[in-house]
């Protein structure tokens, strides 16, 4: 397998076509790949089956953009800064959208099993809850469960017996998404990918990928990023390509870089809960600007250092984050 | 440390602090427990300042036994790893909870049952074109399934303390068994997995709790609530003969602590 | 749960009872609790039962002492030190252990499920091959899958269809020790763990055992360990005490601190291939030595100084290696 | 940098150079390699060395691209790391392996069966008092099973060249189905799963490689041997008809590169 090819934000995303299916690195809002997702926004992507251990803004946002016909996870909002996914709720009130509903630990092991190489895992997580109501089974009911896709298992789940040691448990299908999006905060130029802080699922995530675009605040070289073995995540062979993107996560966090801008996603959620609102807002931030860096000096360099992290915490200790 | 031990009166506290004051009372010392975002984090983290600072906290994003000095906004948060013992990720402390390794954990929800089931994905009709969507799951169905005891803090509303919730997202004491849906006992589905369940539920006006069958009975109403006006914010036929009398109110201490230590900036506590 | 207590070495074995199922840190030659080794044959353990992902030296001489009933793995060896594990070897030749046979993998799946709480894990490691002979299946031989002993599976393994995506796999068991003894480089007073180098299998092997004993070159103090949690590998509520002591690997070795001793294990290996040696070997080695102080004084400051690591490479640049 | 491509004469290289040489020569740049202890590492950093200089070595003990100045004795030496790109450990490079991402995979072995099982778990009667135990299978049949491509490098004896291995370690292109233990082809144990299996056994005596049947036959004879010698040598009736000549000797260049670059310390080499 041949080294990652370094690109820019758009020939990297233009490589994914309609109807792909993609993950995420992340967790709910921090270090997402937003800039990537406006990139595929601003290309007019459609049809996209997500498929993430969480949602956050970056899902609902490119939801509410009209580029995803399926999304699979557990959960979707932003956190503090908006309770909801409003433009998953709306489009899926709608019937624009179809969710399959399963539990974090459910949907994990579904990427995890696809990381090891496996076709399932089992699990005893969320027995006895509607996430394993049949008459729940939305990809079922909407006929895509016949085997035509190879992306989409022909069964949700399976309830088993354990014959080594008794009683019941889930087996949960590997998904292997066909390209997973990682933001990271640094990439040796051979695709060594460090991911410093909680780590999320990233690991799962772009392991259990077929394609995995690396975009990382910093590009480093190999040599530097291989002095410490021990702190890297993923090597090379693993990484289809690597883009340089600064600032990249914004408004989500990025451990030890910057925090979260919660007061833009507090607005984003605010003035998106309708579809003109949301139309509204894609036209400004993201199709009047024709590109990342038009969008970060937009976001104004004031801004941005008030969310860059303090190296001694990692976290930004000059941004005012509550009432008091 | 002497903290005051004057319990503030009616008028003193507000709703949220006595939330955050009564969970905290549930963590034992020693405990391993789950926390997610919002009150949770207040409530662990004033355990750990009073009556139980062995406790280890555990967040669903890979942050384990973090002493943050700088309230999260979330579990995602970089304030949680700050002097952790391990910084890991979702598929450690998830297998952790599966080994059976958690004691406790609080948990939130839309809306829950007699039998302590909960939702968070939907109010409503669900299905294919759902009628009104919320959250969905997130960590709190597996989390509330494998840990030994689990803590729900909810506001109390008759449309939120329901017969039957339109959908099961976390599984209380009796759940639906698959594939027929049955409603069973939840160690009938768990077996080996079994561990335990919800513990308590703890509103704005009490605190109720689980008797041998699994219904959810009122233990303590709040100061300035009475168990009538709990019965007439709860839609189903709930038990109140064994209510042991009024919530313990918060101490100045306790208050103290809140305000000044665990969250001076005003994240979660007005 | 409980914080980890410190105590010391004889004490910590001390907890470790007669016929315990047991599993440890390391690979091969490397990170091996050799000192706890040594404690365990002076207080003169009986009928342990090994479940570990690789043997070694640690295991072959634990064997050869009369401690080990039953021993399920894939390998032990010397390495280039000692090319099978002779003790092993002469013992099972002579019906005094059982061995049960498994793949690399479908050992460590073994340790990884129960390290995830999971009955067992799925692989498709090693099918087509006589580990799943079912004449071969030891413990069932030796009337041992009753479900007397509830550490002992009811089968070895399963082969099981594929619901989801078609084909056969295998499930292996969960294996979930008493005790796993591990040697690692730095522990925190409270029990935070950091494992510097190729992480083995540690991990698994401590999160499925029941009870953990963490043998460290160096107990520091936790506000140190905790400095960069992103470097640890396991928290103090998994840890049930914790032992200091320095070169308690020798003769394996331990990354960052010191080689292999390759002399040492090529002098073990020819002179235990007899019973006889290895009694000798025993009796001069462990029981006519009070302690592993002792030990290491007649291996000696001069030696010791050749196998420490240079920390701008984690292994002894001094030390004579080859023939050449 | 240019080397010396001569190629040496008989009694100018030992038995284990060519070894090395050809195994070296198995790999393509680009691929994801499987090493073990001892030939494969001087295989693998030879091949890196010339043909193959983005070829990337994965060792079982967690070691992923590592990039050593010092040859390591084994899998679990920390010279494995040096200049790696990720340091694990066997969940996550087996899971890779599982998960196919290795092209090529070098493996040694006891005995040999025509069809490429392997065995390295015990000579004569197994069972559970065994006749001659061996060190076991290690990750060999894991890897063997997984990879791509698979090469052995072994002793050539008769012994060692059997019409059916004591135990099937490691599975080759016609394995048993268990529970029956009919011997069928491995694609048909491994279903989707399947990727390939062994490509060539490199002995001391000649290169061997599988037929369309899964069945061993002589590719290339070393410098020195003769067909008729490796056929004496070979208890199974080995195909010779397909045999192209004589193996390429190791060129002075590669030499020099064993010898004063890969194992200056003669850890491997004499």
């Amino acid at each position: 397998m041949a080294k990652p090819v370094r690109m820019n934000l758009k020939e990297a995303v233009a490589q994914i076509p309609d109807g792909a299916m993609l993950t995420f690195s992340g967790f709910t809002i921090w270090r997402r790949p937003m800039a990537a997702v406006y990139e595929m926004i601003r290309q007019g992507k459609k049809n996209l089956h997500l498929v993430e251990v969480n949602g956050g803004t970056h899902s609902d946002l490119l939801i509410g953009a009209g580029c995803v016909k399926i999304w699979e996870s557990c959960w979707i909002g932003h956190e503090l800064f908006g309770k909801i996914g409003a433009n998953l709720a709306r489009r899926a009130e709608a019937g624009e959208v179809i969710i399959e509903d399963y539990s974090h630990v459910q949907i994990l092991y579904r990427m995890a099993a696809g990381s090891m190489g496996l076709p399932y895992l089992p699990t005893y997580a969320s027995m006895g809850t509607d996430m394993l109501n049949p008459a729940y089974d939305h990809l079922k009911i909407a006929g895509l469960r016949d085997g035509s896709n190879p992306k989409i298992p022909k069964k949700k789940y399976e309830i088993v017996s354990d014959p080594f040691y008794g009683g019941e448990l889930l087996h949960m299908p590997a998904a292997n998404p066909d390209w997973c999006i990682a933001h990271v905060q640094m990439v040796g130029e051979e695709g060594t990918v460090r991911v410093d802080g909680q780590l999320y699922s990233d690991s799962e995530a772009i392991k259990a990928s077929d394609n995995v675009i690396i975009v990382a605040e910093q590009v480093v070289s190999e040599d530097y990023i291989r002095r410490e073995p021990t702190r890297n995540l993923i090597a090379g062979h693993q990484v289809s390509c690597i883009v340089e993107q600064p600032w990249g996560a914004h408004p989500t966090g990025c451990f030890g870089c910057y925090e979260t801008d919660g007061t833009f996603i507090q607005n984003f959620f605010k003035s998106t809960r309708t579809q003109e609102g949301l139309d509204a807002w894609v036209k400004e931030w993201i199709h009047d600007i024709p590109d990342y860096e038009t969008y970060l000096e937009r976001i104004g360099i004031t801004r941005l250092e008030q969310l860059r992290a303090n190296p001694a915490f990692g976290y930004s200790t000059t941004i005012k984050r509550g009432t008091r | 440390m002497s903290r005051d031990t004057t319990l503030a009166k009616v008028g003193e506290f507000k709703p949220i602090d006595l939330l955050a004051v009564a969970a905290a009372r549930e963590v034992t010392d020693g405990d391993v427990v789950f926390a997610g975002t919002g009150l949770p984090m207040l409530a662990i983290g004033l355990a750990q300042l009073t009556t139980a600072p062995t406790a280890v906290c555990i967040y669903e994003a890979g942050s384990v036994d973090g002493r943050p000095i700088s309230l999260p906004t979330s579990v995602g948060d970089a304030r949680c790893i700050y002097q952790a013992s391990v910084a890991s990720g979702l598929f450690d402390v998830f297998n952790q909870l599966q080994r059976g390794v958690v004691d406790l954990a609080f948990l939130g929800g839309a809306e829950v049952d007699k039998y302590g089931n909960v939702n968070t994905t939907g109010m409503g009709k669900y299905g294919i074109v759902p009628e009104k969507r919320l959250t969905g799951s997130g960590g709190n169905s597996d989390i509330n399934g494998l840990a030994r005891k689990t803590v729900f803090i909810m506001v109390q509303e008759k449309r939120r303390f329901r017969e039957k919730v339109d959908f099961v997202t976390s599984p209380g004491w009796r759940v639906p068994k698959w594939p027929s849906g049955e409603m069973v006992p939840k160690k009938e589905v768990y077996n080996k997995a079994f561990r335990g369940g919800p513990e308590a539920v703890i509103s704005n006006m009490g605190v109720f709790r689980f008797d041998e069958n699994g219904e959810m009975y009122l233990d303590t109403y709040h100061p300035g609530c009475t168990p009538q006006q709990i019965l007439e914010n709860c839609s189903f036929d709930l038990n109140i003969s064994r209510v042991r009398g009024e919530t313990k109110a918060p101490t100045l201490g306790e208050l103290d602590l809140l305000y000044k230590t665990i969250d001076p900036e005003g994240i979660f506590l007005p």
